[in-house]
C-alpha cells in the first residue's frame, strides 16, 4: 500500500488533505457571516462584498495567486504587517497554500450557504425571538441547523475545490515538495514530464478516492440532517 | 543542509537525476520546485526562500537580476537546446526545414501545435524561426498554442496535431512521435537556460550544487537528456 | 398588568387605525377574517413595525414610534401561540417545549407553568420524543400552545389557538388557562372566532372591523349590548351573570346565588365561595307570563323587561335581573302573543343545563 | 358516487386499521385531534400509500394494495382543501384560484364551480391581485377552498376547512356546500370537529377514534345513538328531525310539517315543499307533562319516552317524535320530579329560533 | 472605448462572452435534471453520479482537460463518433471551449441547484397534483418557480467560472486567436513576459466588469422574483 506511492506522493497527499481542510475550517466562520450579510443584511457595499466574493471564480486562478502573492508575500502590503504584528508568514509556506484554496473556494461555499439562509422561514425566526432568543440565539439554534445541509453542501464544495486547486496555489507559494506541494501540483509536476501520465494517473486516482470519500461522508451526514428534521 | 532550487518545469527529468546523485554523494538534501519559468521568477523577486534558480527563459532572468534577488557573479548559461518540429507516430518521413518547405502542405489542413507564441519561450522561438523562414504568415492560422512545450508535445502525440514544434529534449523521451527535422540554430536566438545563485543562499551546500550543476557527472545527465551544455 | 395599545399602519389598501386598553385578565380580540386581529397581535410582539403608535405593557414602552424607541421581541417577555403552528421542526416536540424556558431561566426564577401539567392536560406526552412533522394538525396546535405557555412569559398573545382541536380537548384547555389567567395573574391577547371561548375566558373584549375598533369593554356589556351583539353571530348571542357558589347539593347539583335568587347548574367544579361568571346564551332563554309549572327546566327567574330590538326575522329582549342584564331571542309572534313591552314583569326559564359552561 | 375505503397502516405507535363506505353526499369524518382523519384523507387523495388497503370510487379502482394498483394524485380528479392552506406562494390569489381550473378543462368540459359566484362566495375579491403571503390566516383558508372547488372535481376532500373562519363566512360558505354536494352531486368527505357544521352537512357520518372507525351510518343515527352522542361532546348532542317546508306565514315565520305535528321557524329560505333536517340539540329541549301555557316557546311537541341514559351529571332522555327520535338532556333532579320512565307521555318544549341553522 | 483594448483583445472578450453563455444556456438542461435526480431520485449509481459531477472541482484543471482531449478529441472515442455521426468537431474550436467551461461549471451549477430543488416544501407539489398536474406539470408550474433563485444563483456561479476558466479550456482547444483564445487566455499569455502586468490588468478589469455586471443582473433577477413570493 505504501508502496503505491512514493514517500513525496505521500507527502502531497497529505499536504493537499491538510491544506483542504485547514481551508474549509478556516473559511467556515467567514463564509457564514458573508452568506448571512448577503442574504440578510442590506447595506451599502453589498454589491461590492458580493461582487469580491465572486472574483477568485471570474479571474484565472494564477490571477488570483498572483494577487495574492503581490499582497501576502514577503514583500506585500499584508504579508508584511501580519510578519510584524503576529508573525504570521503566508508565502512559501503551507499556510499561504491554505489561503489560496479558501479564497479559491470563497465563492462556492458562500453560495451555497446564501442559499440555504435564503431559504430558511423568518416566521420560525420570529417565533424563536418571542420565545426569548436574542438575534446571536436565534441563530445559533434555528437557523444554524435549518441552514446545516447547505452549510455542510458549501464545505464540501470547498473542500473538493480546495483539493482541486492548483494554479492560484502553485503561483502563490510554489511547488516545493514537503513544503508546498500539493497533490495537484504533484499531477502537474507529472504531466510536465514526458511520459508523465502514469504516475499522473496514479496521483489522479488518489484523488478522486479521496473527493469520493468525503462527498459520500457529506452526503451520508446530510441525509441524517434532513432525516432528523423531517422526523424519523 | 538543504538546498531549495527553483527550475523551470522542462528540466523536470534530468534535474532529478542530477539531484538525486548530488544527494547520495555530499548527504545534502535537495529541494527541487518545478513551475513556469515565470511564475517562479515573480516568486524569487517576492522573495521566494530559493537559494538557486534555473530559468528556461534568459528575459525572466533578466526580471530577477533587475530585482536584485541573485547575485550577478554567479550567473551563467548553463544549457542550451534545439527546436525540433515532430510529428505524431513513429514512421514520420524526415523532412528538409528549409526557406523554401511548404509547411502548409505538409500540414494537409491539420493543426501545428506550438507553445504559446507571443509569451511562452518555446513559442517565441517556434515563431521566431518560423518568421525567419518565411513560412509564418502561411501557418498561423493552422497554430494551436498550448500553454507551455509539454501540452504541445502532448497534442502531437495524441495525434491531435499532426505536427508540432518542441524542443529536442522534450522529444526525446516521448514515444509516440517522431522527430522529422530539426530548425537551423540562425533561425532564432539561441535556446539558452541561465542559471544564477540567489541573494538568499548561504550556507556551502548551496554553492555545492550550484557547482555541481556545471559539473561532469551533471553533464552526463543532461546531454542525455538532449540538452547542449554551454559550460 | 396593563396593556395599552396604539396603532396606525397601511398594508396596501388595508388600513389599521386603532386604539385600546387590555386591563388585567384576558382580553378578547374578536372580529372577522381579515379584520386586523393577527396584525394587531404581531405589533405587541414586536413582529411587525406598524407605521405609527405605541405600545406599554404594564407602564412599560414597548414601542413608541414618535421617541423612535423599540424593545425587540426576545426582551418582551411575551409568549405567543401563532395562527399557525411554527414548531422548530429540527427539534423534537419535548425541545420544542422547553425551548422558551430555557431563555426563561436566564431572566425569571419561578416559571409560572409546570411541564408535566401541561402536557398532561395538552395530551401530547406520547409525542414527546416526535418531529414536529410527524404530529397531526391538531398536535401540532397542542405543541405550539404548550411551548408558550412554558416559555414563562409575562404576558400571553394567542391566535386561535384551539381552532384545531375538538369539543372535549377545548374543554380541558379553557379551563386551564383561566387558572393561568387568575392563578399566575398572567394578562392573555387572545383572538377568537368562537364566542364560547370567549365569554368562558375574556375579561374584556376588543372588537375589531376592518381595523377599527367597534366596541370594547369588559365582556358582559359589549355581549349584551344590542348594538354588538349580532357581531358576535345571533346564536352565540348571551348574557354574562355573576353568581357565587353556594353548595353542592346530593343529587350532584350546585346551587349558585344570583342577584335575582338562587340557580342551579350540574357540573360545577369550584369551590363553595367561589365567584363565576355564567353565559347564558339569548337562544337559551324562555319567557312566561307566569311562573310554569310541571316543567323539566329548573332555573325560573323573575326579571323585569328592559327594552326589545328587532334582529332580523328575531326580537331581542333585555332584561334586568336583579342588578344585572339577561337576553332573550324569541320570535315575534311570541312577543306580540306575550304582550311584551318596556317594564313588563316575567319569568324567564333557563334550562339548568344550559347553564354548564 | 360511491366511495369505498379500506385501509391498514403503521406509524410508529399509531395503527390506522379503518373500512368505511361512503354514500353520495357529504361524508364526514369525526374524531379527536390524531384519531388519524388527515392520515385516511391523503390516502383517498393519493399522497399517502397505506401499507394495505384497498379505495375504490364509484366502482374505479383507485388503490389495491393487493393487486400493486395506484392512481396517481393527478388522475383522480379529486379536489383537495388541506387542513393547512398550502397556497402557491409564487402565484397570485387569481392564479391560485384558477390553477386547477386549467388541468381540468383539458379532461372535463363543464366546471361545477362559476369563479365569480365563489369569489364572492368566499369574499375574495378584493384580494385577487395579491400573493399569498400577503394574506390573513382566514384569508388563505377561504383561498384554499376556493382553489379546490374551482378545480372541477369529481370528489372533494375537506380537512377543516372552516375552522380558521369566523360565524358569519361559515354560515354563508356551508349552505353553499350543501348546494355543491345537491345540484352538482359531488360528493364530499368532510372532516371537522364541530358538530354544528357537521349536523348541517353530512349525509352520514364515520366516527374514527385512535384509527378506527367508532361508529358510521346516516348522521341522524348516529348523532342520536346514546353510545355515540357524547363522542360529538355533550353540548352538542342533538337529534335530526326530517321536515317539509308548508307555507310562510305573515309574521316572517315559516310553517313546518313534521311526524309529530306542525312546527314553526324563523329565518328558513327554502320554498315550499322543500324537504329539510331540522337539527334539535338536546339541551335546547325542554320537557313537560302538561303542554305548558303563556309561554314564549312556539313548538311545543307530544312525544312519548323511549329510554333514559345516564351521562356524567346529567340524563340523556330519548323519546318518539312521531317516527323520529328526539333528545333532551335534563338533570337528574328534573327527570325525578317529571317521574319520567319509558313509556310515559310527554310535551317537548323547544323555542322556536333554536330551531335556526 | 475600442481603442482602450487592441482588436485581438476585443475578439478575446467577445468569445469569453459566447463561451460562457453558451456553457450556460447548454449545461442548464443537464443541470437542473442532475441536480432533480440527485435531490429527489433514489436509484444505483446515484453516488457515483453525485462524484462524476463533482470530478471536475477535485482535479487540476489541467487534467480535465486533458481527459476531455482524450475522449472529446479527434482521436478521442467520443470525438469520432461525434464527428462521424453529427459532424460535430470540438477540438481546437470555440465549441470546445464550451464544452470545457460547461464541464468545469457543472458542479457549481448543479450543487446550487439542488439545493433550492430540495428546499422546495413537497406538500406544495402536493397540492399542485392533487389539483390535476401531472408530474410534468408539478414541476413547471410549482417545482421551477419556487427553485428559481436557485436556478439564477447556479447559472451566475456557472458563467462565473466559465468567465475565468483557463486550464482545461486551454489544454483541451488550445490558445487559437479569434477561435479558442479566450480571456483568461490572453491574460495568462501576459502574465507569461515581463512586464506583461499592465497589460494583464486591463484584462482583468475588463473580466472584473462583466462578472459585476452579471453579478447585479443576477441579484435584481433574484430579488424580483423573491418579490413575486413574499408578495410586492
Ligand atoms: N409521519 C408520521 N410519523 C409518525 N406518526 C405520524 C405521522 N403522521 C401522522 N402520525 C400520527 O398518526 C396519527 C393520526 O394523524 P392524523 O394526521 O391522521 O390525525 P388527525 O385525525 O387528522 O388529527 P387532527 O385533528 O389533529 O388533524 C397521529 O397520532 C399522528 O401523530
Ligand atoms: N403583508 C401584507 N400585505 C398586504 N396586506 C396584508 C399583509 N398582511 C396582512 N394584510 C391584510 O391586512 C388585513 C389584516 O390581516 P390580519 O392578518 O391582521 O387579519 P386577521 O384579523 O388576523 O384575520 P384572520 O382571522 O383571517 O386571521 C387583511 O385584510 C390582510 O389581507
Ligand atoms: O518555463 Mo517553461 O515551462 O520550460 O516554458
Ligand atoms: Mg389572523
Ligand atoms: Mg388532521
Amino acid at each position: 500500500m505504501t508502496d503505491w506511492l512514493s514517500a513525496d506522493e505521500w507527502a502531497a497527499v497529505f499536504l493537499s488533505l491538510k491544506v483542504s481542510l485547514w481551508a474549509v475550517l478556516v473559511s467556515l466562520p467567514f463564509g457564514l457571516l458573508t452568506a448571512h450579510a448577503l442574504a440578510r443584511w442590506r447595506f451599502p457595499g453589498r454589491q461590492l462584498l458580493n461582487g469580491l466574493v465572486h472574483l477568485p471564480l471570474i479571474l484565472p486562478p494564477v490571477v488570483t495567486g498572483y494577487l495574492l502573492l503581490l499582497s501576502f508575500g514577503r514583500k506585500g502590503m499584508i504579508g508584511q504587517l501580519l510578519d510584524q504584528w503576529f508573525g504570521i508568514v503566508l508565502a512559501f509556506r503551507w499556510t499561504g497554500a491554505v489561503l489560496a484554496a479558501a479564497i479559491m473556494a470563497f465563492p462556492l461555499m458562500v453560495r451555497a450557504m446564501r442559499l440555504a439562509i435564503e431559504a430558511v422561514d423568518p416566521k420560525l425566526e420570529q417565533a424563536s425571538a418571542t420565545l426569548g432568543a436574542s438575534r446571536f440565539w436565534v441563530w445559533l439554534t434555528v437557523t444554524l441547523p435549518l441552514i446545516l445541509p447547505g452549510v455542510i453542501a458549501g464545505a464540501i464544495l470547498a473542500f473538493a475545490k480546495a483539493m482541486g486547486e492548483f494554479g492560484a496555489t502553485i503561483t502563490f507559494v510554489s511547488n516545493i515538495p514537503g513544503q508546498t506541494r500539493t497533490l495537484p501540483s504533484a499531477i502537474y509536476s507529472f504531466l510536465q514530464v514526458p511520459s508523465g501520465e502514469t504516475g499522473a494517473a496514479r496521483l489522479v486516482w488518489v484523488a478522486i478516492i479521496i473527493a469520493m470519500l468525503a462527498l459520500l461522508l457529506s452526503e451520508w451526514v446530510s441525509r441524517r440532517v434532513a432525516a432528523r428534521i423531517s422526523g424519523q | 543542509e538543504e538546498v531549495v532550487v527553483f527550475a523551470a518545469a522542462s528540466l523536470k527529468t534530468a534535474l532529478d537525476q542530477v539531484a538525486s546523485g548530488f544527494e547520495a554523494e555530499t548527504g545534502h538534501t535537495v529541494t527541487l520546485a518545478y513551475a513556469g519559468s515565470n511564475a517562479l521568477a515573480k516568486q524569487i523577486i517576492e522573495g521566494a526562500p530559493a537559494d538557486i534558480f534555473l530559468s528556461a527563459a534568459v528575459n525572466w532572468m533578466d526580471e530577477v537580476e533587475k530585482a536584485d534577488a541573485m547575485v550577478p557573479e554567479t550567473r551563467l548559461d548553463l544549457l542550451g537546446n534545439s527546436l525540433v518540429l515532430i510529428a505524431h507516430g513513429k514512421a514520420a518521413a524526415p523532412v528538409e526545414i528549409t526557406a523554401d518547405f511548404d509547411l502548409p502542405a505538409l500540414l494537409a489542413g491539420g493543426k501545428l501545435a506550438m507553445a504559446l507564441v507571443d509569451s511562452v519561450p518555446a513559442g517565441q522561438y517556434g515563431k521566431a524561426a518560423l518568421e525567419h523562414l518565411g513560412l509564418w504568415q502561411a501557418t498561423e492560422p493552422s497554430v494551436a498554442q498550448a500553454d507551455n512545450v509539454r501540452a504541445a508535445l502532448s497534442l502531437v502525440a495524441l495525434g491531435e496535431a499532426p505536427y508540432g514544434i518542441v524542443y529536442a529534449t522534450d522529444a526525446v523521451a516521448e514515444d509516440n512521435v517522431t522527430v522529422v527535422g530539426t530548425f537551423p540554430a540562425d533561425s532564432h536566438r539561441p535556446i539558452t537556460y541561465p542559471a544564477a545563485l540567489l541573494t538568499g543562499a548561504a550556507d556551502p551546500a548551496d554553492k555545492a550544487f550550484f557547482e555541481a550543476l556545471s559539473g561532469e557527472a551533471a553533464g552526463k545527465i543532461f546531454a542525455a537528456e538532449g540538452f547542449t551544455l554551454l559550460n | 398588568m396593563t396593556l395599552d395599545v396604539q396603532l396606525r399602519h397601511r398594508f396596501g389598501a388595508f388600513s389599521l387605525d386603532l386604539a385600546f386598553t387590555a386591563p388585567p385578565g384576558v382580553t378578547a380580540l374578536f372580529g372577522r377574517s381579515g379584520a386586523g386581529k393577527t396584525t394587531v397581535v404581531n405589533a405587541v410582539a414586536g413582529l411587525m413595525r406598524p407605521d405609527e403608535g405605541q405600545i406599554s405593557l404594564n407602564g412599560q414602552m414597548l414601542l413608541n414610534t414618535r421617541a423612535g424607541q423599540f424593545t425587540p421581541p426576545h426582551r418582551r417577555r411575551i409568549g405567543y401561540v401563532f395562527q399557525e403552528p411554527r414548531l422548530f421542526p429540527h427539534l423534537s416536540v419535548k425541545q420544542n417545549l422547553l425551548y422558551g424556558r430555557w431563555f426563561a431561566r436566564r431572566r425569571s426564577p419561578a416559571p409560572a407553568a409546570d411541564f408535566g401539567r401541561v402536557v398532561e392536560l395538552l395530551g401530547i406526552a406520547a409525542l414527546l420524543e416526535r418531529r414536529p412533522m410527524a404530529l397531526s394538525g391538531g398536535e401540532k396546535s397542542r405543541v405550539a400552545l404548550g411551548r408558550a405557555i412554558l416559555s414563562a412569559p409575562q404576558m400571553l398573545l394567542m391566535d386561535e389557538p384551539l381552532a384545531a382541536l375538538d369539543e372535549e380537548r377545548k374543554a380541558g384547555i379553557l379551563p386551564y388557562l383561566a387558572r393561568l389567567r387568575d392563578e399566575f395573574s398572567l394578562p392573555i391577547l387572545y383572538v377568537s372566532h368562537s364566542a364560547t371561548e370567549l365569554a368562558q375566558l375574556a375579561t374584556t373584549v376588543v372588537l375589531i372591523g376592518a381595523g377599527r375598533v367597534i366596541a370594547s369593554g369588559p365582556t358582559a356589556e359589549v355581549l349584551t349590548a344590542p348594538a354588538t351583539a349580532t357581531g358576535f353571530g345571533l346564536s352565540e348571542t348571551a348574557a354574562l351573570i355573576g353568581v357565587t357558589v353556594e353548595a353542592r347539593e346530593a343529587d350532584g347539583l350546585t346551587r349558585l346565588r344570583s342577584a335575582a335568587g338562587p340557580l342551579w347548574l350540574p357540573g360545577v367544579e369550584a369551590g363553595p365561595g367561589s365567584v363565576l361568571q355564567l353565559r347564558i346564551l339569548a337562544r337559551d332563554v324562555m319567557l312566561a307570563r307566569s311562573r310554569p309549572e310541571g316543567i323539566s327546566a329548573l332555573n325560573i327567574l323573575p326579571v323585569t323587561v328592559i327594552d326589545l330590538t328587532g334582529a332580523g326575522d328575531e326580537v331581542l329582549v333585555r332584561m334586568r335581573l336583579g342588578g344585572e342584564v339577561l337576553l332573550a331571542r324569541i320570535t315575534p309572534r311570541s312577543a306580540r302573543a306575550l304582550q311584551l313591552s318596556p317594564g313588563a314583569p316575567l319569568y324567564a326559564v333557563v334550562k339548568a343545563v344550559s347553564l354548564a359552561p
